[in-house]
């Protein structure tokens, strides 16, 4: 790879352009399509295009296979224990409307926090998920 | 404040372990903290228990939203025992686990081992609780997939291809199955168990107004796509294919755990979905699920009870014995009478003792001699007696002697047959006993009455017992079924309340 | 369609693994054509880029063209055209593509999500909320099996002792087991 | 012709049953897998197919629209398109280890290879 100039060049314009977007499909699910299912996908993408370029080992140096691994449980960890708190905050499991300030009054505040919460989780599960069974794949087939 | 919400604890405590189990990564303590939420697990099944017992069912909307808009988690006494079931099982096997993992899965790996363990825990309490059709689908997929990638840890290298065998199958199932939720969403609009119940008796009777003619030939397709979805799960006798293999090759623990709780879990999703979802009259009297049932059931238990007898690995042995048990719980469905029905839901639960009870043995014998293979096990009786016992009582448990558990169970269903005054069919589920005996008495022979082949002028490998950790639970769960086939009020009576309740008896 | 036929027919695993991408591409359009814009998304995301790429990582791992059998399997096909009979006969009730008046369109729970939702979540996009909150149980579900993929992936294609580059930590963790 | 209203039901019939064909026909391990996607995918559609309403738009509010296509069928199948990836991996990854473990990824070839051993 070292010798693709042009590959390496555009790749490294488009891996942000990547990240980015992943960022945008990620919080901007509430009005457009999107949440943090697909923008764990695109951000996977990402790392997978820099592990193409870069290569494994380097890939693995900027994300290490331990980090990504408890990365997929922190995601599920995210998603339950918005599920706890909600249950600490005197509301049944998931229920969001708990979280709010004012539960009576405005109980988007707390569906919208919810929401955000939840869909952060799913993302960063989606995310690790996909890059950690990538690399197992790249990885069985090195040695 | 906990106990309102004990209900969605018992799901959510398993399936919060698991990931922290990868968070913890330390061998010891994911094993300390494993047996821990396996115990917690069954204390509140068994609080849920008496509750449902004392106070009729327990109901929790997920996040506080009615029902049909949310999820609906329900309990009554029916899914309430058959939790019971899948976690006290759980919670024996765990504690038995450390012995045989060590010798199956490499060091570094066995907190992964743990956390798809909890989660085939959390699939198969999630299928139980809830009431709502495609979460259980969802609940399923955790259940099959985790299941897949515990059974591929065994140590032969056919664990590979029996673990893809049971994913393609599987994968085929739940893909009917999507495809029997699918249509039925499709005439109701909604996927609550039971406005599921309702809508779909509305669809049959309007049926005989003329401007919906024929409305329920989608229900039909629907019903048969479920009923051949599930069956595939449950390994029904033409649908086995999966299972003997899987069963074998899977390490001891797995093959203990999904042997006494996977395929109960999805027997009461055939219940569920017969009984409750599409209802009695409809599946009985306009689709006579029964007559295709009963003969399925009974040539079912005669083909894998024979070809049982035909096995050299007692492990595969077991798992046709599971294929053959599997059609008697089913033969006690097809009789839709509170009688068979009892008779399937006690032998659902005797039947998982017996079989978690059986497969751990053979964990045992796997541990000290390194093979489940009939040739290999001449003169076990005296190297491992204790082992060898537990073996005994489990065996007598299949056969349906008196004062077991597996009595009780045969004894409601030829009972159940004598009831619709099924005279053949008495006779011959009392005459497949016999197959039973003979293939545990193969086995007993060759443990009691034939003499170890010493290796050419070496000494006898000295065996040591199995550690206590292994054998106590074996016990355990085995000492169980003997207890249920003396006391039998406790299992009987909740089964013939969950009996009377699907049939719409009773209270 | 046609992809989907040469799929099966096509022996060379390589076009097979590419078809199927290209498959779930166009059936991604489909459901952009369908008004099912989230779903068209994911399945372009998943369906095409993940699973084709893992797809092609597995067959740089093992064999790119499938052995010819000439035994003709009566059975399968059974099966098939009785399934696909099955269904045919189901879809001779079903509401017609588009019906306004099909059962799942009138009343409950289909109007609340869209007419409710906005007030009671206060989201433009439904489908977010009905995944997120209405049935955020069912996408817990969702994230947890996606984590058992994980965790099964790795159970399966992890050699022991690679995560560590120095190799020390674990050789020490064999030996006290 | 009251029947041209489930013409797309057919199709993806159709779609569906090639797919399983293939799964339960084929002996390469990887086309099985293809194969389930294509059932997969199929039964997808028939989800989707379901929920659209005629002259009806994406299930996102806006000024405007008043008719919007069913949501529940495409949260559904968001789901189920998150199962069916997962099952599709370790899938895969069962493969790989089966081709290292008997050299072929042929269903015969390994039942002959299972009844040798």
């Amino acid at each position: 790879m070292k010798r693709h100039y042009i590959v390496r060049v555009i790749s490294k314009l488009l891996i942000p352009c990547i990240f980015l977007f992943a960022l945008y499909v990620q919080f901007h699910g509430d009005y457009g399509p999107g949440g943090g299912f697909q923008a764990g996908v695109i951000f996977a993408s990402g790392i997978v295009l820099y592990t193409l370029v870069v290569g494994l080992d380097r890939a693995q140096q900027a994300f290490h296979p331990r980090i990504i691994e408890i990365l997929v449980a922190i995601g599920v960890l995210i998603y339950g224990s918005v599920g706890i708190w909600c249950l600490a905050s005197g509301g049944k499991f998931l229920d969001y409307n708990a979280l709010a300030d004012d539960p009576v009054r405005h109980p988007q505040h707390g569906q919208h926090l919810g929401i955000l919460l939840v869909e952060l989780g799913v993302g960063i599960t989606v995310a690790a998920a996909v890059v950690s069974i990538f690399f197992a794949f790249v990885n069985r087939g090195r040695s | 404040m906990i106990a309102d919400h004990l209900l969605i604890l018992q799901v959510i405590v398993p399936l919060l372990a698991a990931p922290l189990c990868v968070v913890l990564r330390h061998r010891m303590l994911v094993r300390l903290f494993a047996v821990l939420v396996g115990w917690v697990v069954f204390a509140i099944a068994i609080m849920l228990l008496t509750r449902v017992l004392n106070a009729g069912t327990v109901d929790y909307n997920l996040g506080n939203w009615a029902v049909p808009w949310g999820i609906e988690c329900r309990l009554d006494s029916l899914n309430a025992f058959v939790l019971l079931i899948v976690s006290g099982i759980a919670a024996v096997v765990l504690p038995f686990a450390p012995h045989t993992v060590k010798d199956e899965v490499s060091g570094d790996k066995q907190y992964l081992f743990f956390a798809a363990f909890l989660l085939c825990l959390t699939g198969l309490l999630g299928i139980t609780i809830t009431w709502d059709i495609f979460n259980m689908f969802v609940f399923l997929e955790i259940s099959s997939l985790s299941a897949c990638a515990l059974i591929s840890m065994g140590r032969s290298r056919r664990a590979l291809t029996a673990a893809y065998q049971y994913l393609v199958m599987g994968t085929i199932g739940s893909t009917f199955i999507l495809i029997g939720i699918g249509l039925m969403y499709m005439m109701t609009g909604t996927l609550n168990i039971s406005d599921l119940n309702d809508r779909l008796q509305r669809l049959i009777i309007v049926n005989q107004v003329p401007m919906f003619v024929n409305q329920t030939r989608t229900v039909i397709a629907a019903f048969a796509f479920l009923t051949v979805g599930i069956s595939i799960k449950l390994a029904l006798f033409p649908l086995h294919a999966w299972l003997p293999n899987a069963y074998t090759f899977a390490p001891s623990m797995v093959t203990a755990f999904l042997a006494s709780t996977a395929t109960k879990v999805s027997f009461y999703v055939l219940l569920r979905v017969i009984f409750t979802v599409f209802g009695v009259t409809f599946a009985f009297q306009s689709m006579q699920l029964n007559t295709w049932l009963m003969p399925l059931a009974l040539v079912g238990i005669y083909i894998a009870s024979t070809v049982a007898i035909y096995q050299n690995n007692v492990k595969r042995l077991l798992a046709y014995s599971s294929v053959a048990q599997i059609g008697y719980m089913v033969l006690g469905l097809s009789f839709v009478s509170v009688t068979g029905l009892t008779s399937s839901i006690v032998h659902l639960f005797n039947h998982a003792l017996m079989k978690g009870g059986l497969f751990l043995a053979m964990g045992c014998i796997m541990l000290r001699l390194g093979s489940v293979q009939l040739q290999d096990m001449k003169g076990l009786g005296r190297r491992m007696p204790l082992t060898m016992a537990a073996f005994v009582v489990g065996g007598l448990n299949l056969i349906g002697v008196p004062m077991t558990a597996g009595f009780i169970s045969k004894w409601y269903l030829i009972l159940a047959a004598l009831e619709q005054g099924l005279w053949l069919v008495a006779v011959l589920s009392l005459f497949s006993s016999l197959l039973a005996v003979v293939y545990v008495w193969r086995v007993v022979e060759v443990a009691y009455f034939q003499e170890p082949e010493r290796p050419a002028g070496g000494e006898l490998r000295r065996l040591n017992e199995a550690p206590v950790s292994m054998l106590l639970p074996t016990w355990m769960i085995l000492g169980a079924s003997l207890v249920f086939g003396v006391y039998t009020e406790f299992p009987v009576g909740v089964a013939r309340r969950a009996a009377e309740m699907l049939m719409g008896v009773g209270s | 369609m046609s992809t989907a036929i040469a799929i099966v027919v096509l022996r060379d695993l390589w076009s097979s693994v590419i078809l199927s991408g290209i498959f779930s591409l166009i059936s991604a359009g489909l459901f952009v054509v369908m008004d099912a814009v989230d779903v068209a998304f994911t399945e372009a995301a998943v369906g095409a880029g993940v699973s084709t790429v893992l797809m092609l990582g597995t067959l740089a791992l093992t064999d790119t063209s499938e052995k010819r059998s000439d035994r003709f399997q009566v059975l399968p096909l059974l099966v098939v055209l009785l399934t696909g009979a099955a269904l045919i006969y189901s879809t001779l009730d079903m509401p017609h593509y588009g019906d306004p008046y099909a059962p799942i369109h009138l009343g409950e729970p289909a109007n609340t999500y869209i007419y409710k939702s906005s007030n009671e979540i206060g989201v433009p996009n439904i489908v977010t909320s009905v995944l997120a909150s209405y049935r955020g149980y069912d996408t817990l579900g969702e994230t947890v099996v996606i984590f058992t993929a994980g965790i099964g992936v790795l159970l399966l294609l992890r050699r022991s002792c690679e995560m560590d580059q120095e190799g020390k930590t674990c050789v020490n963790e064999e030996s006290h087991s | 012709m009251p029947n041209l209203g489930l013409f797309n039901y057919w199709v993806v019939i159709v779609l569906m049953m090639t797919g399983f064909y293939t799964v339960i026909a084929r002996g390469n391990l990887i086309k099985k897998l293809i194969g389930l996607n294509v059932f997969q995918v199929s039964v997808f559609m028939l989800y989707i197919s379901m929920a659209n309403v005629k002259g009806g738009t994406a299930p996102i509010i806006f000024e405007g629209a008043k008719i919007y296509s069913n949501p529940l069928p495409h949260v559904l199948i968001l789901t189920a398109i998150v199962v069916g990836v997962s099952t599709t991996s370790l899938g895969l990854a069962l493969v790989v280890r089966i081709k290292e473990a008997f050299g072929t990824i042929e269903e015969d070839d390994i039942r002959r290879l299972e009844e040798e051993a």
